[in-house]
């Protein structure tokens, strides 16, 4: 066991995955000599090679592309996007083939893809490296979505969406990549896709959330008992297909439900849960359901994006907003 | 914006300048549109066997072409794309490939998914709106139709990446229209093709329109072969209505790929005979005269004069050739008929390799269940 | 007045905007001689002339990104794209540049296009021809999103996108553009746009739609009337921004709520609707929000798309359940 | 998969082909490494007063460069692309353009942005986070930074598209990278500047390096001047450290574009003497040698020994001229330092010319109203 920040549990899962299975490749650009403009992928091409680890030129509506090629072929491939924002040449393959392969052949063919992304604001970088568009991805049917937000998560789950026969679009939070280190076993074990992970205990309110904004969930918690609030955390994880069935025995415990997330509101994925409590949970719900997330606005650049980004003040309120309602 | 006349637009060198790179696009025919022969073939083409085999599925796709248009008219297929007119180099690429090889293309290549082993009746149940129809019982790695434009090029690049990888000796090829020629997809493909070497061909069928854009809107360049220059890998354009021309420089170029020389783009310039679609009336956009003018370019007449020439075919040997075609395509469509429809939970059952629990409420709801 | 399709009034409404605002030009594949592959820009070409309506070649990203150029410079690009499953290479310049270019130079430069796209299933067409996918673009910032489901709002609300100083993407459902005739009167006013329509009002449930399922959902208001159900029906019209007070108003009238449309359910545009209920009508609630939608499943090949689409009778058993509930 | 060597990958015809295409990819430099002209030069560069002027650009240029990597460095800006060595393709391409013309840009063109009217303060304002450094000034109709690689190669042949229809004697430049001169966008760009025939010009920037990945694993090709070809427009590589190349053979291509004779590919091959930006670490995938041979192309030295050579050029011209740009560097840093901070309000005052009803309230929210 060691202590790794997110980024080494990625890199560490992604190294097991490499030992383990002869049909697992990396693509992406500046992901080998480099180890990837985070260095996700540092140290692996020394390790595995050129051709398991491949710098590809810049062009990712290709980089996109032939990984579905790849994955038809058999191969894993686990292809990095530089940044979230720059993942969209590649959404027509995306929508039009990786979530359609195994559909449209009727399981001759398969894409078993991972397509890494790294997500979020708060790391005062340039335009459109601050994207949280995970939603657009929510969306098309045939994938699914994940986003770790803890080195053991990020380890669990990247392996097993590196070992799912489906295509996984695996999004991690830029500014979690260092913001804590965590004992990571690397045990070559998956954690399960497509359930949340509930992260707190409590019984006075639902708070679900993902990514980043986790860690300022779970702070906002820790205050919240503080004042005699108790409040469950849940992160999805998954965002994509929804582990609704926990969240709704959360919030019937609760009767309260808050949703956290960095993307703008409108359409965003917590509209999706709020939607599903009012469909299935309505007579759980003793206060209306509060969503605390960006507005329908462009990240701004580094200058505004604190007051972009949803804080702990902004859940704390919410939180006790939906407890003191009557 | 009218139409610009093709020029020669590039502009000479100065006298201060010297010469970085110099290409040449060059161009192959053998057999020119009154089946003469114009340059020296290559050996099988004084094969009577290996010609009339290649005649004999330009025919059987010919025929089912026409059959499948009757078809959609009666409400039996959905819309079908026409590929009359392009049989040599389908069949010409098609059987430059060895079986092991893969393919990806678009859904005018009924001619190379037939020689491919794709049958009649996964032709017709694909049409007919079946995904069924995309689950090739015999080539397994080949790729089903990609409709988007151009989206199937990056595809090609991932299998013959996978080969490299794998050091086998097996070759991806990607068939395109001359539309396709003028997406980034393309271009992406190439240039990665280029790069890393890899073992693939890129077949432009140049069949000069894109629904409704002729040819010369669609890129200034001379011709669509030299896209391949900017891929940095060699380009040649061929007459596609010659099957010996089709053949012979996809199997140079197969070959070539095959023995680690990389990738080649080979633009084959052939003609679409019919609308573009059966949802499509070209005579908004196209005057009759181009299209009677392209048929006496057409491969089959021209294959068929030259084995006639050589005493290789009889006016027998057509129409016992076209009987049996027809019964292969009216056999066909009598199984096509009998199919049982798809089930509801197909929509479900092949989304995912198991189905997510979340999705399982789903699928009960969906199929009555 | 004269009496028109979906498509003639789209076609009349082009033609309006060319003949009154220079700046207007049209742009897309197959647009000019051919007049678009479903004529909605018949005749144009030779009415205008090929500098106003001009043909591009087959490329999409350069599509969308050319109208952007265009825009800055002034003009009014109305670009088609040939089906929303074309759309995506495009995509990038979208969510990158679209909804962005005011607020990056902060009002410098201006973005005022419409991307036209037909939209949705039922014509029995090939693959990627019947997509909805109108909740993508919806998550978008700086971009409105509209869909008419009648000649007239058609060719009210193209004037008015067209019009518009800011970006519109402009989807229109192929099941209508044939489906129906009414008087259309070529005034060259537009009709109002963040605003949505109510078609039929009522007082027992709230039934909002959009597009194609504005015809189911009128047919079964129809039908749950002589049930004694009345039925307030309300064409969301313009996506995003959505006009939820208007809706919000018809929910506390009729304490019920259902949301029928074609995209697949989860993160589609109804998530949003039932969301906001959630957080600002939950008291008005009489009954649990019901979506009625397509699968988070791949749009079938025609074999199968009438069992994916909503149709008419979930509708109305949706809305009897949400009346009946007690 | 490893480096695979440049080679001449392009396979001669054979006996039986006719040539269907040739094309040639020129070369210009006039003034080489050690500040030899080479070549005939242009009248321009025997003008003292525009070689100067050229050079007091470039050094500005330098100097402000330095400042922000420094300021970066100490938490004053945000991440910065410096674009150090790349000066004379910047002010090259910018001097021989018109106020009248209209550029798309990426990240590194600070250079260019400067002779085109953007201030240093609004550079500042931008790399420091503040949407308001791009808008600018002067240059009202320049399109800001694009970071998304190549997707301001599209807005240029719309605004090309925009000239063109006005019949406007006006150009667009488009300025690219190498990494970027393989992506999609940029050849759908050529392809559609080539067939209408646009005024517009792109200058790809070949420094080298796309981040990490040096040109050679970038594409195949010979240059990435024939990327043009595959566009039908002429293309031709430049000494990009070639100040009087740079300003030469662009002015010719952008006075062609004027002049309605289309669209051309510029490459300037010149060097990133920097890391990436001030994220980047390049020592973790460039050895140091490299960086130490590429300074002997420096483009400044270059043209100073040219001035110098020429007895335009004193110590105590540079003297003044390094103190003068020194103060305009520092004075604009002072009053980057003290304007306003932005406003929460103006991420939502600018998304739209009225802000929808529908959002008003997430303005209140946001601005604490
Ligand atoms: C990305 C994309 N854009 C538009 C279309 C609509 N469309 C279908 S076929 C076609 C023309 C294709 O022309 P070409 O590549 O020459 O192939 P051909 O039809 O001539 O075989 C177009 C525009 C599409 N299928 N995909
Ligand atoms: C579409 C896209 N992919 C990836 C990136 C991340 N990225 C930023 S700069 C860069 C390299 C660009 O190289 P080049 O075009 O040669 O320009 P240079 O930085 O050398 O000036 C990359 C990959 C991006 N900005 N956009
Ligand atoms: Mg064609
Ligand atoms: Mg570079």
């Amino acid at each position: 066991m060691s202590e790794v920040s997110m980024l080494g549990a990625i890199n560490m899962a992604m190294a097991r995955a490499l030992e383990d299975d002869p049909r697992v490749v990396l693509l992406g650009e500046d992901i080998g000599v480099n180890g990837g403009v985070f260095r996700a992928t540092d140290g692996l091409q020394d390790r595995f090679g050129e051709d398991r680890v491949m710098d590809t030129p810049l062009a990712e509506t290709v980089l996109a592309g032939m990984s579905v090629g790849l994955a038809a072929q058999g191969f894993r491939p686990v292809t990095e996007f530089q940044f979230m924002g720059f993942i969209y040449p590649g959404l027509d393959q995306v929508i039009n083939h990786v979530g359609r392969l195994r559909n449209r052949t009727r399981g001759r063919l398969s894409c078993p893809l991972v397509f890494r992304a790294p997500t979020g604001a708060g790391i005062h970088a340039p335009e459109h490296h601050s994207e949280s568009t995970e939603a657009l991805f929510a969306h098309i049917p045939g994938i699914r979505v994940v986003i770790p937000s803890s080195p053991s998560r990020a380890y669990g789950l990247l392996l097993s969406a590196i070992h799912d026969p489906d295509p996984v679009m695996f999004f991690e939070p830029t500014r979690l990549y260092r913001a804590s280190k965590e004992e990571v076993e690397d045990s070559g074990e998956g954690l399960p896709l497509d359930v949340c992970f509930t992260l707190r205990e409590g019984s006075d309110v639902t708070i679900v959330t993902w990514g980043a904004c986790v860690k300022e969930t779970l702070s906002a918690a820790t205050q919240l008992a503080g004042e005699g609030i108790s409040a469950e955390v849940i992160d999805l994880a998954t965002i994509s297909p929804i582990d609704f069935d926990s969240i709704l025995a959360s919030v019937e415990k609760t009767g309260r439900l808050v949703i956290v997330h960095e993307a703008p509101r409108n359409c965003g994925v917590g509209a999706e849960i709020a939607a599903r409590v009012a469909e299935r949970g309505l007579l759980f719900l003793q206060a209306p359901v509060e969503r605390v997330t960006a507005p329908d606005a462009v990240v701004p650049l580094l200058r505004l994006e604190k007051t972009y980004m949803p804080g702990e003040k902004q859940i704390v309120d919410a939180a006790r907003r939906v407890v003191r309602y009557a | 914006m009218g139409a610009i006349p093709l020029n020669k637009r590039l502009v000479p060198p100065t006298g201060e300048d010297r010469i970085a790179a110099e290409f040449q696009i060059p161009y192959r025919q053998y057999l020119d549109a009154s089946a003469s022969l114009v340059a020296e073939p290559p050996e099988f083409a004084r094969n009577p066997g290996i010609m009339i085999s290649l005649y004999r599925a330009m025919t059987l796709s010919r025929i089912f072409d026409a059959k499948a248009i009757a078809l959609q008219r009666t409400g039996q297929l959905g819309t079908y794309p026409s590929s009359a007119g392009q049989e040599a180099i389908g069949v010409g690429y098609a059987s430059a490939m060895q079986a092991v090889d893969a393919m990806t293309t678009t859904y005018r290549e009924q001619p190379a998914q037939l020689w491919r082993g794709v049958t009649l009746v996964e032709l017709l149940r694909f049409w007919g709106g079946d995904e069924r129809g995309s689950d090739f019982s015999v080539p397994r790695e080949d790729f089903p139709v990609a409709v988007p434009i151009a989206s199937q090029a990056p595809h090609a690049v991932g299998i013959a990446t996978a080969f490299k990888l794998r050091r086998e000796p097996r070759v991806a090829v990607c068939a395109l229209g001359d539309g396709a020629s003028s997406k980034g997809d393309f271009y992406e493909s190439i240039n990665l093709a280029g790069v890393w070497q890899l073992p693939v061909v890129f077949i432009v069928i140049n069949n000069g329109w894109a629904i409704s854009l002729p040819r010369e809107k669609q890129t200034a360049t001379e011709t669509l072969a030299q896209k391949a220059i900017a891929g940095g890998i060699p380009g040649i354009q061929i007459d596609g209505n010659d099957i010996i021309a089709a053949h012979q420089v996809c199997s140079e170029a197969i070959t070539r790929a095959r023995s680690g020389g990389g990738a080649t783009v080979v633009e084959a310039v052939t003609y679409r005979m019919g609308d573009h679609t059966t949802a499509d009336d070209a005579s908004r956009y196209r005057r009759e005269e181009l299209v009677s003018a392209a048929w006496k370019l057409d491969p089959l007449a021209r294959l068929r004069n030259y084995l006639a020439n050589r005493q290789w075919w009889s006016k027998t040997d057509e129409e016992q050739l076209i009987a049996e075609c027809r019964e292969k395509v009216e056999a066909a469509v009598a199984e096509y008929m009998k199919l049982p429809p798809p089930s509801p939970a197909d929509m479900f059952d092949y989304l995912f390799e198991t189905l997510p629990p979340a999705l399982q409420w789903q699928r009960k709801q969906f199929t009555g269940g």
